[in-house]
Order: structure tokens, then C-alpha cells, then sequence
């Protein structure tokens, strides 16, 4: 029995020791730490925070920009970056709505169009940093005027209503309790887990963040590689975009401003390093739910909206801070 | 003069450096000899003040010393050439030599006359003539390891470290490094001087302290030792005749490789050449001649300016170095560190890089199983030392790094590989493993082009010898023709040169 | 300032992908073609230094009038004291700007955000918490808050229990009132200060399936026929912008044929537009 | 004679070949190539455009983006960037406003006042970034968060107008016939020039930009440079202010959204390498103005206001496509 005990306790010990050695080196471990933080801050600040409603509000809220951040990922961890998500979020959906209404065609051509404008998007960007050798900060930067000018040109300015009521399945829609937007971005997630990890492409968008030149000489397909992760930034900005015009049931020009800094910000709270080949798509999940709460929670808390921008910002920087050691 | 006692050093858990002691005086050339990965460079790291010594005590000049930085350092009358080079790529030579000391005029505006004089006055001492004006990333490999020598020289050190200045110099140029090293000498400063190449260390150096894994083995003068002697200490053990023979070359063999033309985009000559199934070609030529852009010009990764190329005898295009893979071309860079690794990866996933045919489940996803056992097949085959296949090659030394880019192709069906520079700062031991297993590829059928600045390497490996001139092929010798002579001949501008 | 006879009209707009600024373009190109006018439109996109910039480029091509809707109402005062050294005429639309203005058209900004607020606060049967989903802080927004607060104030029953920014963009006004909505569990109106924070307001409500009333300012069509349907969405004091620029075009015009009493400020009413008028209007 | 002339000729294709040389290898070629090319372009479409009243107009509405640039140079060559430029313009504007209006303090401390915050929000990003080991994007990013929200926080979200007169000079005085900005602007990149080609600090900031590493080796204080770099953006930002707050008669807290990106265009269209350690403070000027004409241009044809991003995009894509074999 003694015996027994002591084998327990040994085992459990064993087993603390290899939680706290995961902690210690996971790339997931801090981003976790910092979700945990913030919730328990929250539940503290607001009763509100800590409700099975409020729990699948905030993963809803989070949806749009949690699923531009998976593009992100891959165009990050390649090394790039990809500044035109939102504004091809935009485009995407403006153009999705506007054939659906204006031109009266079935719902599955509205999609295809989203996911077509994305696709050809992402294509163009990754063309123009993979065969043109241009720095993606400028290429994606560029597009991004030129997406959210097509969008406004294509639309006359007008958000375009009137969409048939089945679209808003996708923006509040349920299954059971849990809200399609938030299937919808989980689904994403776990395809892009699978293909990070599990697939020999995965491995090349890690190598060519870790080592681009070594990676072409040892025979990897480089360039396609990048059309490829910018190709994928560019589809779930389109997969994006149906979440948002089933949230908002119309198609917006000038909807998602400012959403690429969001999906940066979610890929590198989560863990990966801006300059490629380290980070986890897990990570960036985590990444866009703390974003989220933050946003939540604030506005739970009521802090006046100028002072929330002052605490967003602080409490990026310290958690980029405190991680940039397990990096 | 300068005096290292039990010298310790941590890298986190890792000690590398075990209690070393070292003691260099004035107007003498001191020789640090070491295997790969024995910590000659973290040794001179710490007399520089560029890392910091977990114990141990530094003495200059009779008194204890501790350096916080590379400046204090010098302040003390240390310079020091890095073994990776410092230079700034788009600064010119001048900039690059008067980095962060610059002359100031009175109104503390950078003083560009001074310092143009003074550096060209530095240069004319090393007998090299280079262009000032022009980002040092447009000098040939020479010339910048030249700037970074008279950058050294520049301090006016009293203690000059010389981290492997030769590894990229001819021997000419050596040759005009050992003559200033003497005046230098002669001037009363001391020199400690690194380098894989034993027969410099009986030309040029006075004593000689060797390491071994992080562990002083012996110091001793050179008068007292010889070559065998030295392996012997370094590597623990005698090396037998490093260059395993050459089988009888077979005529008969299959063409696999056919170059009809190649030109580089920057000119030059129009070079062609042919490749035998299971010979080495060598690819001779002072370094920056143009070897590594013919053949990436010929596998696609460089812009050439024309380039027609056979495999198999069938004409081929290829764009970039995955359509070489496809026909069973592939390299092994110059640049472990650069080009051929991702240092953040774990040896099995440097091997697997371009490897995924092999180990797919499915059409689409890696078979991790075999992945493992393919990979630790491979790294049995080439005897690559580590903890496991899961290790991060940042962590291997410089030889068994170089072992797991050579790892990468054992699981292809390769044809040809080309290796350039495959024994570049590697240690006596690894190079003869290397050697023996470039033999065995082309027992195997591989045919294999083995770039080479190191002319006894060219000669002991090759079956034929191209040699490179001014960005193209000015020769081509096998047989009795393959000797230091007649490929000095044809690589330099055609006189005769006499080569130690 | 013309050298050839025909009249150049200049408009610069803070903004142009809102419908309310896009009808008010259109009712301009009108009115500029049956007079034989030509037209530049420029979007300072919230910018005020584009704004002024635009102000600039607009003087290079000799304009006539120029025709104003501020970003900021001081910032772009340099912008009007060059068109007024250039002989230019200058109305103000929309909300007004700082400087010798010739004449500023606009709405009423104050009486729409009191009649808004005053509507949901009697639709409350004077009872319950409401908030306010403010916008981007110029001027006319800041009114319409102001009018608001007034109103609610009028009404004992009624506490204001948050205000959050929804920059008028309707999926930012999306996540802020759902994140309202959690929060104030008793939460009974919702005050938007124009009707693109409303309709993201209105989808947010509905999502939650709670009983949230919601009233605005605008009367965008979108909005109006949201009020038309039925629903949480009750109620929004309509601006008229095409008669804001057609009386804005009128003043300058008159000023132009060298009128000399042109009114400073001509104020354009507010109409409340609810479930029983909605069917009727439209801008 | 025919001596001569032939010498003359010799000369003369000698200086041809110079130019020519030149043009090919300067880093300067491309982007006045792109200006002469634009610029004719604008004069061909427009009567309007080729005015000395016009191109003064253009170099003063250049003047902001143009100071702004400056500093973003620096940050740039260092490998860096700084997404808080606009934000911190902004902020130091209002202040300087808000010090001067609501407590009546005297024009000479409002300055000052926006300098200090420009210097100490640049001093911040410096420090995080070279002390604090954390990607200049994302403390950058943080930062802009909390420059706007302390702006918004200051001002109330209320403008903040009445300044005195003389304040309106920096703005849209004109000394003869050349606007005050248009001097100001000069001034700074005649500083910066001498500074980044004439000391010391210059060589360091690019070398740093070359290869970090080498020059930490090489005994370069990298990080006091970096910190330098980012205080100098810091500054530049404010003093940009200073021409915005009198062009504006007023603080803005809601100014210069999306200014830096124009800023990082004008760097980039000028020749600079994005990833740092090439690039010449004469190319951002060029950069700026010629994004200036493309606005003002693209203004004065009449082109749609939408159909201008459109267009500015895709040029700006064109320039850099062109540019990048000479960088
Ligand atoms: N920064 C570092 N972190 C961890 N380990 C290091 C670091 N620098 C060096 N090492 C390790 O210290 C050991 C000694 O390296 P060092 O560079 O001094 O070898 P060396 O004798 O100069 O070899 P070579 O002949 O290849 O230049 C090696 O095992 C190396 O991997
Ligand atoms: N005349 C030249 N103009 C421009 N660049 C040159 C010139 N000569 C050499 N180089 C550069 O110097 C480097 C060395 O050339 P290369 O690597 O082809 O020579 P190599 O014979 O393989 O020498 P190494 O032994 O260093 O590999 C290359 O990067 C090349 O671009
Ligand atoms: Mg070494
Ligand atoms: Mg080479």
C-alpha cells in the first residue's frame, strides 16, 4: 500500500514536472497564461463576463478576425505579411452581395464569388512577392487601396442590402447553442492545424520562415510555397467576408478597416514570431480569443472607448514583452 | 603578454569551454588548434570582451583584466578578425574599417578624407589593391576578408586573433597576409592565429596550444611537433591517409550530366563540360571565380546568361533547384549556416526537407514513422554525432552539421550532387568521413562535381579537373595533368606559380 | 474666376461611402446638369488635411463655388479663407466650418438627436436603462449626443446606463452593442447616432433575441425599411441631404449672381419617420 | 580644330557615359525617373498641373507626409518600422493645442510641449524595441493604439480650436513666394542628410541595417542607435505637427489616420530597401513628392474619387516592380 502511495505521488510528481516543463517551452504556454489572466481579471471586474451566453458572444465577435489571422499565420510564419485582408474582406463580400441582389443569382454564385475575388486576390499579392520580388509589406499595402477602391467603385458607396434570409445563417445562426460563425472558424482552424502539421507543405511554410535560401537549394518549391500562403490569405479573408455579410446582412465597402492590424496582432500575441518560422496556428487562436476579450471585457467593465484603445495597446505590448523570451 | 587562466564557459546548461589555459607572448605567432566545435572562437570571443567567460581570469600586459565589451577590449590593445565576417554589405571599404571609430573633423562630421588615406595606406601594407568606393558586397569573397583583416590592423593591437583568415585566401594572398603577420611580429605584437590548414601552422607560427571538446591538450613549439603529432592531439587519435584511392575511371560511363553552354550574367567565358556517371569532377579556381554561380546558374537558382544543359542526354530547362531534384541533381551549398540548413529545425526536419515523396500517408500527409526511420537510417549512413534525430542542428558542430545537408540525399534517387566547398572549416577528422563518403556515392553510380578551394582536396578526390578563370572554364586536366602546378597555372593569369 | 463661361462647381465631402453622402452627390450632379454646371467631387475620407488638400486642388482648376462638407468644422477654416481670397463662394453643407463662409445649410443636429431619443424614451413608456452608440466626435454627431442627453433628461424613469463608440461603421456598432447588451441585462433603448451604427446595432439586438428598442438620426433607406419590417428598430429622425445641397447650391448661386443678402445659416428640419410614416419616405 | 572638336566629342560621350552609368547605378534614378515620368503624365491631362502656383501647392501638402517620411528613413534603414507616426502627430498635436488654448500657456511652450511628446513616445518605441527585444511592428502598432486613445482622452474627442494667429504661419505662411511648410520640410531633410552622410551616428544607423550583428561585433552601441532612430521619428512627427496644427488652426486628435503608411510609401517609392541598410534621405523626398502629384494629379484630371486608390495602388505596385533589380 505504502509502496503503491509512493509510486502515486512519484508519478504525479513526474507528471507536475512535465506540465511545468511543457510550460516552460511550449509556444502555446504564454498565450494561454495571458487568456487566463485576462479572463480571471475580467470575471473579477464584470459578473457579467463569466456567462455561458457572454462566453459564446466574444467567440462570435471573434470570428471574423480570428479567421483573417489563420491567413495571416501562413503568411507570416513564410515570413510576410499580408496588410490587405480586410480590404479584400470587403471586397469580397461587397462583390458576393452585389451579385446576389443587384443581379439576382443564386446563393451558391454569391460564395464563389467571394471566394473567387479572395483567391484572386491572394493570387495577384502572392504573384507579386514570389515571382515579382517584391517586399509584401508593399505589394499587400498596395492591394489593399486597390481592393477597398474596386469595393467602393463596384458598390457606387452603398452597402448593399436586401440579401436573401438565409445569409444571416452564417453570421447568427446556431447549432444547438453554439453560434455557426463560431463552427465555421473552429472548422478553419483545425484544417489549417492539419495542414501546418501534418502535411509536407506545412513543413515548407515553416522552412522558408526559418531558412528561404536554404530551403529553394535543398529543392523546395519556394516561390509556389508563397503564392500558395498568400493564396490562403486571400480565401479566408473570402471565408471571412461570409461570416461578416451573414453578421451584417449587407455587403460593406468599408467594412473590416484597420482588421489586418487586428489579425497581426492575434497571430503574434499568440505566439509566432513576426520574422516566420516559428509559431503555432493554435497559438493565433488563442491570440484572437484575448484579443476579444479584451474588447469585451472593456466594454463590459464600461471604460470609457478612448481609454480602451490606451489599455489595448499596454496590454499587447507587456504580453509581446513577457513572451519574447520564450521566442 | 596575454595570459588565460582556467578559462570556463556556459552556453545555458552546456559547458564547452572546461578550465583552458593559454598564454601568448609579445612577437611570437600563437597557433589555437582544435577539432570543429573545440572552442578555439569562443576562447577568442572571451579575450575580446564579445562574450562574457562564466570563470576564469584574463591577464594583459601583468595585470587582471575583464572586459566588458569588444571596446574596452581594444582599449587594451586587443583586435580580433571573426571567423564570420563582420562586414556591414552595403558600406564601402573605408566605412567598413572605421566602423564606430570613426575620425571626426572638429565639427564632429565624419572625417572621409583621414580615413580614405589611412586605409588605403593599411591596404598597400597587404599588397591588395580594392576599390574603396563600392559596397563591400561587390568585392569577391578575398577581398572582403581582406577588409576584415586591415580592419583588425587598423586598431594598431598590440594582440592580434586571426579566427580562420585563411579559409577563404589562395595561397598568394596567404602568402601576403604572412608577410605582414612577420613585420607585425617582428613589431613585437602577438599574434594568435587559427586555422584548419596544418602546413601554415609550421610556416608562419613560433608555438602552438591545441584543444580537444573544450580541454586544453597541449602546448607546445612548432619545432617540437609535427603534423601526424598534431592530429593525433587534436582528434584523439591517428588519421591514416585522408584521400581514400581513386578507382580506375571508367571510359565507358554513361554521360548523365551534359553543360553544352553556360555564361554567367556578368560576363565571362562560355563555359561547357561533361559529367560521368561515378566520377568526381573537381571545379578548381581561386575563390570568387566563378564556381558556386556556374552551378547555380546551371540549376536554375541564378539568373544566367545563357545556359543549355543536357540530362540524361535529354535537353533540359531548368528554373529553379526543385526541377534539379526532379532529375536527380542536388546540392550541397558552400554556406552550411546560409544556405543549407534551417538551423531552427531538428536534424530529422533538415533531412526530410525536400524529402516528402518518400513518407507520405495517403496522398497528402507525412508518415512520421517513416520519416524517423528513414532519417535515422540516414544519419547512421553518414555517422552524424547527436542526441537524436530530434535535436536542433544549431547544436551540432560544424562537421556533423555538414554531415546532415549530406544526409538530405541519401533517401532521393540521386544522380548527381554537387558539393561546393564540403570540407570548409571542418576538422581533419570529419573531412576524411566526408571524403570516404563521397566515395561511396559514386561507388553507388553517383556522378559528383566537388567544388574546391583547397587544391590538395582537388587533387587527392578528383577523376578530372575543371579549372575556373574569371567567371568560366579556361581548362580542363586529368591523369598525371592533376597536379598544384598546372591547376595554378590555369587558375591565376597563366604564369607558373609555386605553391607550398 | 471663370475664364470660360461655364460654371465650375467644387464639393468636397468627408466622406463618400455613406448613402447619405452619396444622395446628396447624386441630387448635386442633378442640379449642376440642368444648369449647365460642371462638377469636381472629392473625398476626404474623415481626413481634414485631405480635406484641406482637396480644398487646394479644387482653387488650382478655378472653381466658382465650392461647396463644403466638413470634416472638422475648425480645421478646415485655412482651406476656406483661400477659396474666399480667391473670389470663390463658399457654403458650407452639413455641418458648418469655421471661417467667412458665405452661408451654412444643415440639419438641425441638436433637434434630431432630441426628437430621436425623446421618441424611445415615450416608446419606454418613460421607464428603463437605455445607452447611446456614439460615433467619430465632429461636430453634428456631437449635437445629436447632446440633444439626446436633453431629452432623456426630460424623463424621470429614464437612466442613461452606457455610451460606447461605434465610429458610425456598422460591424465595429455590431460587436460594441452586443457587448452593451451583455452587460446591461436590463438594457430596454438603444440611441445611434446615425443609421449605419444602427442597422449594426439592430442585427446585434436581434442576434441576442432580447426586446432592445433602437431609434436614430438619418433616414437612410436601408433604415427606414428596417423600421417599415417591424421590429426593435422604431424609429429615425430624417435629414434631408439632396435638399441640403439643393438650397446649399441655391445660396451659392445666389451669392455668385451678387446677392447680397444671403441668409447666413439656413437650418433644414428633421422629420421623425416611424412605422407609420416610413412607407412614404425616402430621401 | 578637328582636334578639338574631337576631343570635345570624346568628353562629351564620356559624359554621356557617366550619366548613363549614374542613372543605372543610383539609388536615386529610379525614383526621379518615376517623378519626371508621373509628373509629365499629370502635365499632358491637365493644363493646371505645371503652374509654379501648383507645384508650390503640391510641395505644401506634400510638407507633412514629407516630414514624417524623415524620420520613418531612419527607422527604416535600420531594419525597422513605425506604424505610431500618424497617431503620434495627432497626439502631439492636440496637446501642443490643448497647452496653448485651455491653459493659456505661450506659444513657445506649446512647441515644446509637442516636441517632448513626440521625443518621448519615439524614446518609448525606441526603448521597447532595442532594450525591450520586441519586433518594431508590433510596439509600433501598440503604441499608435495608445497615442490615439491618450488623444482622444486629452481632447475630450472635441477638436481643439482657437489658437492664437501666428500660429496659422507654420501652416500656410509664405516667405516670398515659397510656402513656410515647403521651408520647414527642406530644412529637415538638409539635416537629415548631413546627418545620415556626414557622421558617424549616419554610418551606424546603416550598418545596423546591413547586418546587426556585424555592427554590434564592430562596436556600434546598436541599441542607443536604435533608440536614436526611433526618438528622431518621434520628433519628426512632432514637428509635422507643428505644420499640420497650422494648416489646421486646430488639434486633431483624430489627424493623420493612415499617415504612415503614406509615409512608408514615400520611403519605399524613394528607393529605400524595406528590410533595411540601403536607401538615400533624397529618394523619400522624391517618394513624398511623388505621391503628392499622384494625389494632386489624380485630383485635378477629375479622376473619381474611388478610381484613385485604385490607381495609386497600382502605381505604386509598378514603381517598386520596376525598382526592385536596381536595390
Ligand atoms: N552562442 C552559443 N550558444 C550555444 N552554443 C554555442 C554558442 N557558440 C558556440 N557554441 C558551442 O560551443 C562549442 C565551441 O564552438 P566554437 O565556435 O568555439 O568552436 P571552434 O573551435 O571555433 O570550431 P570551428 O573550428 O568550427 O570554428 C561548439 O559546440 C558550439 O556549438
Ligand atoms: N566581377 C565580379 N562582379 C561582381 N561580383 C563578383 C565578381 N566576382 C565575384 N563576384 C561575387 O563574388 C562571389 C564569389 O563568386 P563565386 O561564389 O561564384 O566564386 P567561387 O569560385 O565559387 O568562389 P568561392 O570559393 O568563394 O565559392 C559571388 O557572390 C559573386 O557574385
Ligand atoms: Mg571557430
Ligand atoms: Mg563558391
Amino acid at each position: 500500500m505504502s509502496h503503491d502511495a509512493n509510486l502515486d505521488a512519484a508519478s504525479a510528481g513526474r507528471g507536475r514536472r512535465a506540465a511545468l516543463d511543457w510550460l516552460l517551452h511550449s509556444p502555446l504556454a504564454l498565450p494561454l497564461v495571458g487568456l487566463i489572466v485576462v479572463s480571471v481579471l475580467m470575471g473579477f471586474a464584470s459578473d457579467n463576463f463569466f456567462t455561458v451566453d457572454n462566453i459564446l458572444n466574444v467567440l462570435r465577435q471573434v470570428s471574423v478576425v480570428g479567421i483573417l489571422a489563420v491567413g495571416m499565420t501562413f503568411v507570416i510564419l513564410t515570413g510576410g505579411i499580408d496588410l490587405s485582408v480586410g480590404a479584400v474582406m470587403a471586397l469580397a463580400g461587397t462583390m458576393a452581395a452585389g451579385i446576389m441582389v443587384n443581379m439576382g443569382l443564386p446563393g451558391g454564385i454569391g460564395l464563389l464569388t467571394a471566394l473567387l475575388v479572395g483567391l484572386g486576390l491572394g493570387l495577384f499579392n502572392g504573384f507579386m512577392v514570389a515571382w515579382g520580388k517584391m517586399p509584401s509589406i508593399i505589394v499587400t499595402l498596395a492591394t489593399m487601396g486597390i481592393a477597398r477602391g474596386l469595393g467602393l467603385i463596384y458598390s457606387g458607396g452603398y452597402p448593399i442590402s436586401g440579401l436573401p434570409g438565409w445569409v444571416s445563417w452564417f453570421g447568427v445562426g446556431r447549432v444547438g447553442i453554439i453560434p455557426v460563425p463560431v463552427i465555421i472558424m473552429l472548422v478553419i482552424y483545425a484544417v489549417a492545424w492539419v495542414v501546418l502539421q501534418r502535411t509536407p507543405f506545412g513543413r515548407h511554410v515553416y522552412a522558408i520562415g526559418g531558412n528561404e535560401t536554404a530551403a529553394r537549394l535543398s529543392g523546395v518549391r519556394t516561390r509556389s510555397v508563397k503564392l500558395a500562403v498568400f493564396a490562403i490569405s486571400g480565401v479566408t479573408a473570402a471565408l471571412a467576408s461570409v461570416v461578416l455579410t451573414g453578421r451584417l446582412m449587407s455587403g460593406q465597402p468599408n467594412a473590416g478597416v484597420g482588421f489586418e492590424l487586428d489579425a497581426i496582432a492575434a497571430v503574434v500575441l499568440g505566439g509566432t514570431a513576426i520574422a516566420g518560422g516559428r509559431g503555432l496556428i493554435l497559438g493565433t487562436l488563442i491570440g484572437a480569443v484575448l484579443l476579444g476579450i479584451l474588447n469585451n471585457g472593456l466594454n463590459l467593465v464600461g471604460i470609457n472607448p478612448y481609454m480602451q484603445d490606451v489599455i489595448k495597446g499596454l496590454i499587447i505590448l507587456l504580453a509581446i514583452y513577457i513572451g519574447r523570451e520564450w521566442r | 603578454m596575454l595570459e588565460m587562466k582556467d578559462i570556463r564557459k556556459s552556453f545555458g546548461r552546456i559547458e564547452v569551454l572546461h578550465g583552458v589555459d593559454l598564454q601568448v607572448n609579445a612577437g611570437e605567432v600563437h597557433a589555437l588548434l582544435g577539432e570543429n566545435g573545440a572552442g578555439k572562437s569562443t576562447l577568442m570571443k572571451i579575450v575580446s570582451g564579445i562574450i562574457q567567460p562564466s570563470s576564469g581570469t584574463i591577464i594583459v600586459d601583468g595585470s587582471e583584466r575583464h572586459f566588458a565589451n569588444y571596446d574596452e577590449a581594444i582599449a587594451a590593445g586587443i583586435g580580433i578578425v571573426f571567423q564570420e565576417f563582420s562586414l556591414i554589405p552595403y558600406l564601402n571599404a573605408v566605412e567598413n574599417m572605421f566602423l564606430a571609430r570613426e575620425m571626426k573633423t572638429s565639427l564632429g562630421l565624419l572625417d572621409r578624407k583621414a580615413m580614405r588615406q589611412r586605409a588605403a595606406a593599411i591596404l598597400r601594407k597587404l599588397e591588395v589593391d580594392l576599390p574603396l568606393d563600392v559596397p563591400v558586397a561587390r568585392l569577391s569573397v578575398a577581398e572582403q576578408q581582406f577588409v576584415e583583416i586591415a580592419k583588425a590592423l587598423s586598431l594598431d593591437a598590440r594582440i592580434l586573433v586571426l579566427d580562420e583568415p585563411t579559409a577563404t585566401l589562395t595561397p598568394v594572398e596567404v602568402e601576403h597576409l604572412f608577410k605582414v603577420m612577420r613585420e607585425l611580429r617582428a613589431a613585437g605584437v602577438a599574434i594568435v592565429f587559427i586555422s584548419h590548414h596544418l602546413e601554415e601552422i609550421f610556416e608562419i607560427c613560433d608555438r602552438i596550444t591545441v584543444l580537444r571538446d573544450g580541454e586544453q591538450v597541449g602546448s607546445c613549439t612548432v619545432a617540437e611537433t609535427d603534423i601526424d603529432q598534431l592530429v593525433e592531439m587534436m582528434v584523439g587519435r591517428r588519421i591514416e591517409n585522408s584521400f581514400p584511392p581513386k578507382p580506375a575511371a571508367d571510359p565507358g560511363a554513361n554521360v548523365v550530366l551534359e553543360v553544352e553552354e553556360v555564361q554567367l550574367r556578368r560576363g565571362g567565358p562560355v563555359s561547357s563540360f561533361q559529367l560521368r556517371a561515378g566520377e568526381i569532377l573537381g571545379f578548381a579556381g581561386l575563390v570568387g571565380s566563378g564556381r558556386t554561380e556556374t552551378v547555380l546558374s546551371i540549376l536554375g537558382a541564378y539568373p544566367a546568361a545563357r545556359c543549355k544543359v543536357r540530362v540524361d542526354g535529354v535537353e533540359k530547362r531548368l528554373r529553379d533547384p526543385a526541377d534539379g531534384l526532379a532529375h536527380g541533381i542536388g546540392l550541397l551549398p558552400e554556406s552550411r549556416k546560409e544556405q543549407g540548413l534551417v538551423t531552427e529545425f531538428s536534424i530529422l526536419q533538415n533531412v526530410s526537407l525536400n524529402n516528402y515523396g518518400k513518407y507520405r500517408q495517403g496522398h497528402w500527409f507525412i508518415d512520421f514513422k517513416k520519416e524517423l526511420a528513414c532519417t535515422e537510417d540516414a544519419m547512421s549512413q553518414v555517422r552524424v554525432k547527436a542526441q537524436g534525430p530530434r535535436a536542433r542542428v544549431d547544436t551540432l558542430s560544424g562537421g556533423n552539421q555538414q554531415k546532415v545537408v549530406i544526409a538530405r540525399w541519401l533517401n532521393h534517387d540521386m544522380q548527381i550532387l554537387i558539393f561546393d566547398e564540403p570540407t570548409r572549416g571542418i576538422d581533419v577528422g570529419a573531412k576524411a568521413e566526408i571524403y570516404q563518403l563521397m566515395r561511396d556515392f559514386t561507388a553507388r553510380g553517383y556522378a559528383i562535381i566537388m567544388i574546391s578551394s583547397e587544391l590538395p582536396e582537388v587533387i587527392g578526390m578528383s577523376d578530372r579537373v575543371c579549372v575556373f578563370r574569371s567567371g568560366g572554364i579556361v581548362a580542363t586536366v586529368q591523369g598525371s595533368a592533376i597536379n598544384s602546378e598546372e591547376i595554378m597555372t590555369h587558375a591565376t593569369t597563366g604564369r607558373v606559380q609555386h605553391v607550398a | 474666376a471663370a475664364q470660360d463661361d461655364q460654371l465650375k462647381i467644387g464639393m468636397t465631402f468627408q466622406e463618400m461611402n455613406n448613402p447619405y453622402f452619396v444622395s446628396m452627390q447624386e441630387a448635386l450632379n442633378e442640379a449642376a446638369a440642368s444648369i449647365g454646371a460642371e462638377v469636381i467631387v472629392t473625398d476626404a475620407g474623415h481626413d481634414v488635411a485631405k480635406q484641406i488638400s482637396d480644398v487646394e486642388d479644387m482653387l488650382q482648376q478655378d472653381i466658382d463655388i465650392l461647396l463644403l462638407n466638413p470634416t472638422d468644422s475648425a480645421g478646415v477654416e485655412a482651406a476656406v479663407r483661400m477659396a474666399k481670397d480667391q473670389g470663390v463662394v463658399v457654403v458650407a453643407v452639413d455641418a458648418n466650418a469655421n471661417g467667412p463662409v458665405d452661408s451654412f445649410v444643415g440639419s438641425k443636429n441638436r433637434d434630431a438627436g432630441y426628437q430621436s431619443c425623446n421618441y424611445l424614451a415615450e416608446a419606454l413608456g418613460g421607464q428603463g436603462e437605455v445607452a447611446i452608440l456614439d460615433g467619430i466626435p465632429v461636430v453634428p454627431i456631437l449635437e445629436r449626443v447632446e440633444g439626446c442627453k436633453e431629452a432623456l433628461a426630460e424623463h424621470e424613469g429614464i437612466t442613461l446606463v452606457d455610451t460606447q463608440n461605434g465610429r458610425q461603421d456598422r460591424s465595429v456598432a455590431l460587436g460594441v452593442v452586443e457587448n452593451m447588451i451583455q452587460s446591461h441585462p436590463n438594457l430596454a433603448g438603444i440611441f445611434s447616432v446615425n443609421d449605419g451604427g444602427a442597422m449594426g446595432a439592430l442585427a446585434a439586438i436581434q442576434g441576442s433575441g432580447r426586446d432592445i428598442k433602437l431609434t436614430s438620426v438619418d433616414g437612410a433607406p436601408e433604415a427606414v425599411q428596417a423600421i417599415a419590417d417591424g421590429g426593435p428598430f422604431i424609429e429615425t429622425t430624417a435629414q434631408f441631404p439632396r435638399d441640403q445641397i439643393r438650397v446649399g447650391l441655391g445660396m451659392a448661386l445666389a451669392q455668385h449672381w451678387g446677392a447680397s443678402v444671403v441668409p447666413k445659416e439656413v437650418p433644414i428640419d428633421v422629420q421623425v419617420v416611424d412605422a407609420e410614416s416610413a412607407a412614404d419616405f425616402s430621401w
